[in-house]
């Protein structure tokens, strides 16, 4: 069973995509339980891998070959390490919840809506688990296909705009990618005779890229396509400009897959491929790296605090949250990788249940603009306990999630750059303030706007989809060996190399 | 050397004659033969029965004044009717009239009575030029600057294609059963006898491919009722409405050698030939011979008075009845009836 | 039919033939505007290719080693022809579709896809 | 009780947690005084039987770690909780207060709605939880849990009416001001992990202790960060500004969190902490100058403010300055002291406004009362009571811990501490001056709201009253403990006799002796003779009684008001100034807040939409169609045209391949 | 010999209709003189020992093709096409000299094959006629072949579409 369910669970979503697509478009219903079925068992199968998963071993487990192109050494291999392993799970476990979230949406292609949903979520998983680097760059550009549709076609009025540029974006990173994938895998051809894309084989030879003369070196080559696909995804300071307008045209579907994994896709190539792949490369790199990680963290806060729109704002705490992200594993000390990785989660749970909150009074009141709000506390106080319990994990409140990877991050960066710490400490004060004045001008003072009046709190339903990630939250703030545990051997071997 | 252009010569001087002898006869037939199903005497003066009317046509035809009307294209004009006749005859030459029996003439092989050395593409070399019988016509109708000519030339032109299909189609079903493109072999592989009591004539064995072949048969050579190249009714004479004496003469020539030829290609391909039914006789020596040509002969004749009675009997189609039926039902029958022949084949009763 | 070996014509004649051919064809091609005179040309040039082949096939057919390759040579021109038929049927009713909309079959005058 | 120190926090916490459902349920306010009330009540006990534990037992510090909360790398943090001296002090009055308040709001906001209630309680019981963690953490992670828990609650709390715009502002101010000295407190954690690769007080202080100079650099920068911490979260200059606004909350929060437990505990902190700053002179100096600069800072503006709440903040950031100075001379003790009894008496003082703000309906202005003492003699009562303790007189709480201090500081001056000796003298002039302005600043809201006749309108003269029993109780309990609060730190040696200062002797065991003498605080015990310091206590008490005297000249009796207001007219910008509390706020408004506010702008509409979207994205978009648009016209539309380019391409293909 | 020079009579007639071909300003004149050279072809195919080709050229290209020919031109009316390289003096000359440069790179080709030239052995194969290329057209190249008359099935249906016109 064991060594072929990773490989399974990726392909499932697919498999209940075509389950799918002979139900008549218009039995809606149907289709959202399918899905949510679906996506539980998904989720519930995937609870395997936790307990099947031996966290001192810091080794790939699950791992599952297949030839594939075997003229060119490219087979189906999927595996996990401790790194993986929690970014599948938060992909997991983020299926039925999105499915829920968008169980009210009344719009006319419920079907194809789900079916690309399944799809993405197959993209998601496989790009975490693949260990061939030709299977990881299909399953990277599956996951941008369906979000692509995701946007542009259930998206907000300017939502084409958005879909094209996040489109365009992340293609233009990938493309080279694709070109440096290409290169490493002649480059093991002349190293070894032998053709592969394998990532165990990359790490016996990609290391050998010399990144010395001058700044037209392979090595460094390689590594800046590489780095340039991922600083997109993540999005690193100057490339975010996507993601604002992504997230904000985006339904709630599509931001919170967006914004609890897309953006980890990015995070998890620097650390498998850009670390791993060319640590020589890395060091090189590094303060770069570091530099726009802290521009992101601050500038990223800075703009969000002056968003008219929640999304959007939240869009932008994003970018500076994943700056935290990059500054841990720029930092490259045990203590920050780790963090990062923590953070990825942490960003995952927060910026994701940021989302559904808002997609919940969005379905309400159809306007995401601060300015419309105000004085929500009073109608609906629940709901407002909840945001802020969201809010305060996300501006790292000790107790909730994102203090733990924030504290990590920058604990294990000040031993290497105490400098950038200290900046990216103004990140953290300039969070309370947008989080803090974004709740206040929600939820506090007066109930000024009439429209607001009869808004009902939280429901059922809804309190469903966001309960997973609260516990999770709290769960993680007060006990987060939980999820330390099983990265610690797989981090320790990744900063090894 | 010389000897071999001798006996060529001769054989074509041989085919000639015989060929041009049919049309007279062929023009008194049809005028009695109409005159007959009309209920009328038809032509009676000159000569026994009105048995010389033909050769007075003839010279009639020939003393006229030759006339070249004005905005014709002189070459095209001229050229049409000569080509028109050419094709027929240069048909003719690949088919043989009488069984080979390997008789000599001054030490050469006679090689049956067929004018042109025995192609082994037989079959397609008459169709080759047969595919030729359709140029006369367009470019009679192109050049003589008249839009009922050129009305004909269009129509002949479609018509001779669209049916050339059918007809092809209709033959690999024979190609098929014979094995061979060589007509003498084809007319051999009809000889004896078929399913213990019929003659084993493809016109027994494929029914449809045999129909097929005479009804395409008469859209090549626009007989009545697919002669709307000339149909007088609507475009006073088609193609050759701007012709006359010599020019019309062999225009109208050249239509009975076409229905000479193909009434013996019907012959070869369909009704076996020299074979006569049911009795097997080896033709040996010059009598043989004779004796096949005679046979040969007889089903020609039959088939050209099937020509005139024809003729004389069904009306005229319309084009697009003509143009439907060329395509939606001789194509299709053709078709079924070589899978016919083929499954047939498979299971061996041919 | 005539032996081979009968036959004392050196195949480069024939490519010559052909290429003389084809070159007509080309000139042809390139300098008429009338779409018809274009489709002749273009047979010229179909033909001469076929005569390539035909030359080809024919030296091969001289030699028992590349018999089959000399009957591949006539399979390809048989396509050709083949081609070439299909091609004109539904060239020709393109033209006939152009002189409806333009009263014309100069190929200049169908310009209208562009810039 | 020992052994599960855990229980004292968590109780609060269930508490919290337990309200929070009731709340939600909307259950009446009888079952929330039970948990809410009950809670600490219980917690309380809890503490106590534990300190009675700890006190029959020889150990002095009891660490009980219960699992390991962050671990990765170099970071190794343990969820452990820790009874020490000085967390036991902290303990003991902060769940006794905590209780007494807990108690007084049950009279004061029975006037608010059931869920209203209900979250109030709740907020409350999770600040006693967080601050219980506070003072019991083990290492400084726990520590800051507690830290940011309270900041939470503070947030939570003074936005409690937040449907009023000013007091979630309040609130978030509050907050964000807090955040700021968080983040020194964070860089302290890091820092002290760098070090010391542990951040356990039991390992890290011994560990400082026993090699000062292989640790001197790092106490400095790990003290000052940590002090940053302690400014944000005290309330000292520059990050003071939070206070007052956060009276917006209701009154007994401000009694409890912002004036008797959480602004205290960045003194809890240093004194915690005090290795490091005794191992570095210049982190000392640093404490010691803030907190003499707020302490008269804050009392200059609390000199004309007329809200008695307001007042009663800038008392409280001036207290604690004293508390820093006391630090920050060396006295840690003495701040320690300090920190009890202001809490007693500022308990007290703040009940005790409340009291009369519930009398008035909500008044706050003390303009418009006056006369008070005959219609509430309790309040009254106990108001002086605190109010002499403040303004240190002596045998009231107050005179003993900032005498102490006070003393405490000129000896450094005279001692000449760490070669900074003038300084200090200059911050015991300071002090001395607080001093008095704080008896006039006291009295002048005693004779103003107590004393004369009331300025305010009839109708809520005739619902004038004193406060229900529930509100009275505690605050006799804290004015009887202000006044007697004091003998816990008898300043024995006065009389020649020494142990009778319990509180020294009980504390002295945190102030870890430093190995090499060479440095940190030379402890300049007898620095100055006993006949100096009587002279000391002569002239506070002198100061302090100055203050009353002026004080009463100007608000009490026919001329009350008239001196004043001729002293404003005098003296026109001071007192705008005053009035206008140095303008801070607008100027942090104008230094920080605009700023930021526009580089955030420029960054989004400039940065991000001018300069990356538009001019790089859609640039790239742009030039592309640009090029397609000039390429196009190759496209002629004519075949010819494609024909003769295939067959030039063909020829030059074969040319090129020949 | 004499098959020699019928080669070479037929070589030079298809030249010369060729160029009659493309130089006429009539197109039926074109088309006769396609279908002169058509015959030529055949002849050369026929001499080269290719009798079936020979056969369907002629019935294919004389026979389908220029009669298809002939009636759009009929259909149509043309009388008179433009001179050749009339207008675009630019196009005409590149055109020339394209035609003259490909033309003359075959000729050169063909000239340094002439040495190649294998000898011709006794008792060649015996591979014009129809039996051989049948059977190679539905062995070896069956797909080739079925493709093909897909592509009339193909061909057939879109003329008669275009043919068919917009109006029903």
């Amino acid at each position: 069973m064991d060594q072929h369910l990773l490989f399974l669970l990726t392909l499932s979503p697919t498999i209940f995509a075509i389950l799918l697509l002979p139900i008549p478009k218009h039995w809606k219903r149907v289709h959202r339980v399918v899905t949510l079925i679906g996506s539980t068992v998904i989720f519930a199968v995937s609870t395997r891998l936790w307990t099947g998963f031996n966290p001192d071993n810091p080794a790939f487990q699950f791992v599952d070959q297949h030839q594939w192109i075997p003229q060119f050494g490219i087979s189906i291999h999927v595996g996990l390490d401790g790194i993986s392993l929690l970014l599948v799970l938060l992909t997991t476990l983020l299926l039925p919840v999105v499915v829920l979230a968008a169980w009210s949406l009344n719009i006319e292609h419920i079907k194809s809506l789900h079916i690309t949903f399944l799809l993405l979520a197959t993209g998601m998983m496989g790009t975490f688990v693949s260990l061939d680097l030709f299977l990881f760059y299909i399953f990277w550009e599956i996951t941008l296909i369906p979000m692509y549709f995701i946007i542009g076609v259930w998206g907000g009025p300017r939502r084409i705009y958005a879909a094209v540029k996040f489109f365009i974006f992340t293609m233009v990173g990938s493309v080279l990618m694709l070109v440096a994938i290409l290169y490493l895998g002649w480059f093991h051809h002349q190293q070894t005779g032998v053709w592969s894309y394998d990532y165990l084989d990359f790490l016996q030879t990609a290391p050998l890229l010399s990144v010395s003369g001058g700044w037209l070196a392979p090595g460094l080559l390689v590594f800046a396509a590489f780095a340039l696909a991922f600083a997109i995804k993540v999005p690193i300071f100057p490339f975010h400009t996507w993601l604002p307008d992504a997230h904000v045209e985006a339904p709630t579907t599509g931001s919170v897959l967006l914004a609890g994994v897309l953006l980890k896709m990015g995070a998890y190539g620097f650390m498998r491929f850009n670390r791993a792949l060319l640590p020589d490369a890395w060091d090189i790199f590094v303060p770069l790296i570091l530099a726009l990680a802290v521009i992101g963290i601050i500038y990223g806060a800075l703009v969000a605090m002056v968003q008219p729109d929640v999304k959007k704002l939240v869009a932008y705490s994003s970018v500076s949250h994943m700056g935290f992200v990059m500054l841990g594993l720029a930092a490259g000390t045990q203590a920050s990788t780790q963090g990062a990785v923590l953070q990825m989660v942490n960003h995952g749970l927060t910026t994701g249940a940021l989302f559904l909150l808002v997609g919940m009074i969005y379905e309400r009141t159809y306007t995401r603009l601060i300015a419309d709000f105000g004085g929500l506390a009073t109608v609906m106080p629940v709901y407002t306990g909840i945001f802020l319990v969201v809010t305060l994990g996300s501006i790292g409140l000790p107790g909730l999630n994102g203090f733990v990877g924030e504290f990590l991050i920058l604990a294990g960066a000040w031993q290497n750059y105490p400098l950038a710490v200290v900046l990216a400490g103004l990140g953290i004060i300039l969070g309370a303030v947008y989080m803090l004045w974004m709740v206040q001008r929600i939820f506090w003072g007066p109930l000024d706007n009439p429209k607001n009046e009869g808004l009902s709190d939280i429901r059922f339903r809804e309190l469903m989809v966001v309960a997973p990630l609260l516990v999770l939250i709290v769960w993680i703030g007060i006990y987060p060996t939980t999820f330390l545990n099983p990265m610690e051997a797989a981090v320790r071997l990744l900063l090894a190399r | 050397m010389w000897v071999d252009l001798i006996v060529i010569g001769v054989k074509l001087a041989f085919g000639l004659v015989v060929l041009l002898t049919t049309v007279p006869i062929m023009v008194w037939v049809e005028r009695r033969g109409s005159a007959l199903i009309q209920d009328r005497l038809g032509p009676n003066r000159v000569g026994p029965l009105g048995l010389f009317q033909p050769i007075v046509d003839v010279v009639k035809l020939l003393a006229k004044e030759v006339i070249t009307p004005a905005g014709v294209r002189p070459l095209l004009y001229i050229l049409a009717p000569a080509i028109a006749v050419i094709v027929a005859l240069s048909t003719f030459i690949a088919i043989p009239i009488g069984k080979d029996s390997g008789l000599e003439l001054f030490g050469h092989a006679v090689n049956g009575f067929i004018v042109a050395p025995d192609l082994n593409i037989g079959l397609l070399y008459v169709f080759a030029i047969a595919s030729f019988g359709v140029y006369p016509l367009l470019l009679a109708g192109w050049s003589s600057d008249n839009k009922y000519a050129l009305l004909g030339g269009v129509r002949a032109s479609a018509q001779a294609i669209s049916y050339e299909i059918a007809m092809i189609i209709a033959i690999v079903g024979v190609l098929m059963s014979s094995g061979t493109l060589r007509l003498q072999q084809i007319v051999d592989a009809q000889s004896g006898v078929w399913m213990g009591f019929l003659p084993h004539w493809n016109v027994f064995s494929q029914p449809i491919g045999a129909l097929i072949f005479m009804v395409a048969v008469f859209a090549e050579t626009n007989r009545l009722p697919f002669d709307l190249p000339e149909a007088d009714a609507e475009l006073v004479a088609g193609y050759h409405t701007e012709y006359s004496s010599i020019r019309f003469a062999a225009f109208y020539m050249s239509e009975y050698l076409h229905m000479t030829v193909a009434a013996s290609l019907v012959t070869v391909l369909f009704l076996g030939g020299w074979n006569l039914p049911w009795i097997d006789i080896p033709f040996e020596g010059w009598a043989g011979v004779l004796l096949s040509m005679g046979v040969f002969g007889i089903k020609v004749a039959t088939l050209l008075w099937f020509f005139v009675w024809v003729r004389w009997t069904l009306p005229r189609f319309r084009y697009d009845q003509l143009m439907a039926l060329g395509w939606k039902v001789m194509v299709p029958l053709a078709v079924l009836n070589f899978l016919w022949v083929g499954v047939a084949m498979a299971l061996g009763y041919m | 039919m005539i032996p081979v070996e009968a036959v004392p014509i050196p195949y480069t004649w024939v490519l010559a033939l052909s290429a003389v051919l084809f070159a007509v064809g080309t000139l042809g091609v390139l300098l008429r505007r009338n779409g018809i005179a274009i489709f002749l040309s273009l047979e010229i040039m179909l033909n001469s290719a076929n005569l390539a082949f035909a030359a080809f096939a024919f030296r091969f057919a001289s030699d028992h080693a590349t018999a089959a390759a000399a009957l591949d040579g006539q399979v390809f021109i048989f396509f050709v022809i083949a081609v070439a038929a299909a091609e004109a049927a539904v060239g020709l009713a393109l033209f006939i579709v152009l002189f409806r909309c333009k009263g014309s079959i100069d190929v200049e005058r169908a310009n209208i896809l562009r810039w | 009780m020992l052994g599960s120190l855990w229980l004292i926090p968590i109780i609060c916490l269930a508490g919290a947690v337990f309200n929070l459902a009731l709340g939600i349920v909307r259950a009446p306010k009888s079952a929330v005084t039970l948990v809410g009330v009950g809670s600490v009540g219980a917690s309380t006990i809890a503490t106590y039987a534990a300190l009675w534990d700890y006190l029959h037992q020889p150990a002095e510090v009891i660490v009980e770690p219960y699992f390991t909360w962050i671990s990765a790398g170099v970071v190794n943090v343990n969820a452990s909780l820790q009874l020490d001296p000085l967390s036991a002090v902290m303990t003991a009055f902060v769940t006794l207060v905590g209780f007494l308040i807990h108690v007084y709001s049950i009279g004061y906001m029975h006037s608010e709605t059931d869920a209203g209630y209900a979250r109030y309680f709740a907020y409350l019981n999770l600040f006693m939880f967080s601050m219980l963690l506070l003072v019991l953490g083990s290492n400084l992670p726990v520590m800051f849990v507690g830290w940011e828990g309270v900041g939470l609650c503070s947030y939570l709390l003074i936005g409690y009416y937040y449907d009023k715009e000013w007091c979630a502002a309040a609130g978030k101010k509050a907050f964000i001001v807090n955040r700021i000295g968080d983040l020194g407190f964070l860089l302290a954690i890091f820092a002290t992990i760098a070090w010391f690769h542990s951040t356990e007080f039991t390992v890290i202080f011994p560990a400082a202790a026993e090699h000062p100079d292989q640790f001197a650099g790092a106490a400095t920068i790990i003290g000052l960060l940590l002090f940053v911490g302690a400014i944000g979260k005290s309330a000292q200059i520059p990050l003071y500004v939070w206070l007052p606004d956060a009276m917006a909350g209701p009154t007994p929060v401000s009694a409890l969190i912002h004036a008797a437990t959480m602004v205290t505990a960045g003194v809890y902190m240093v004194v915690r902490a005090n290795v490091f700053y005794r191992l570095s002179p210049t982190a000392m100096l640093a404490v010691a100058i803030v907190g003499g600069v707020t302490a008269i800072f804050a009392a200059t503006i609390g000199l004309v403010q007329n809200d008695i709440k307001k007042v009663l903040a800038y008392s409280t950031v001036s207290q604690l300055g004293y508390m820093f100075l006391g630090a920050g001379v060396g006295a840690f003790v003495a701040a320690i002291f300090h920190v009890v009894t202001h809490a007693f008496f500022k308990a007290c003082l703040f009940l005790g406004s409340g009291s009369v703000i519930h009398a008035c309906g909500g008044e706050q202005d003390m303009r418009t009362m006056g006369g008070l003492r005959k219609h509430m003699p309790i309040t009254y009562w106990t108001f002086l009571a605190a109010t002499l303790a403040i303004s240190g007189i002596p045998i009231f709480a107050g005179f003993f811990s900032k005498d102490e201090i006070l003393a405490k500081a000129y000896e450094a001056g005279a001692a000449n501490l760490n070669g900074f000796g003038a300084t200090y003298q200059l911050l015991w002039y300071l002090g001395l001056a607080g001093a008095l302005l704080t008896a006039f600043y006291m009295f002048r809201v005693v004779y103003m709201t107590f004393h004369g006749s009331f300025r305010g309108s009839e109708e809520t003269e005739r619902h004038l009253h004193e406060s229900p029993p529930s509100m009275t109780g505690p605050l006799v309990i804290l004015g009887f403990l202000s006044i007697v609060g004091g003998f816990f730190g008898f300043p024995g040696q006065l009389f020649g006799m020494s142990g009778l200062n319990l509180i020294e002797r009980f504390l002295h065991p945190i102030i870890l002796p430093i190995a090499a003498a060479t440095h940190g605080a030379a402890h300049a015990e007898h620095a100055v003779g006993l006949e100096t310091e009587w002279l000391l206590v002569a002239v506070s008490v002198g100061v302090a009684v100055l203050g009353i005297v002026i004080a009463r000249r100007f608000y009490l009796g026919p001329k009350a008001f008239v001196l004043p207001r001729r002293l404003a007219e005098r003296l026109p910008m001071v007192h705008k100034m005053l009035l206008g509390k140095y303008w801070v706020d607008e100027m942090y408004h104008v230094l920080i807040v605009a700023p930021v506010h526009r580089m955030a702008m420029i960054c989004w509409k400039v940065i991000d939409e001018l300069i990356i979207d538009t001019l790089f994205v859609n640039g790239a978009a742009f030039s592309v169609e640009l090029t397609g648009d000039l390429l196009r016209f190759t496209t002629t539309g004519n075949v010819r045209n494609y024909v003769l380019a295939v067959a030039l391409a063909i020829f030059a293909l074969a040319t090129f391949l020949w | 010999m004499v098959v020699t020079i019928i080669f070479l009579v037929a070589a030079a007639i298809a030249v010369v209709f060729a160029v009659l071909t493309v130089v006429p300003r009539d197109p039926t004149k074109n088309v006769l003189s396609l279908v002169i050279m058509s015959f030529a072809m055949a002849a050369v195919f026929a001499i080269l020992g290719m009798d079936f080709l020979a056969a369907i050229q002629i019935i294919v290209y004389s026979g389908a093709v220029l009669v298809l020919f002939l009636f759009v031109i009929m259909l149509l009316k043309i009388r008179r096409i433009e001179a050749l390289g009339s207008g675009r003096p630019v196009q005409a000359l590149l055109g020339a000299l394209v035609a003259a440069g490909i033309g003359g790179m075959m000729l050169v080709v063909a000239g340094l094959l002439l040495p190649l030239q294998g000898a011709v052995l006794p008792g060649a194969v015996e591979t014009g006629t129809a039996f051989p290329i049948g059977r190679a057209l539905l062995s070896t190249h069956l797909f080739a072949f079925e493709f093909i008359t897909l592509l009339l099935v193909a061909a057939i249906v879109g003329a008669v579409y275009l043919g068919k016109g917009e109006e029903e």
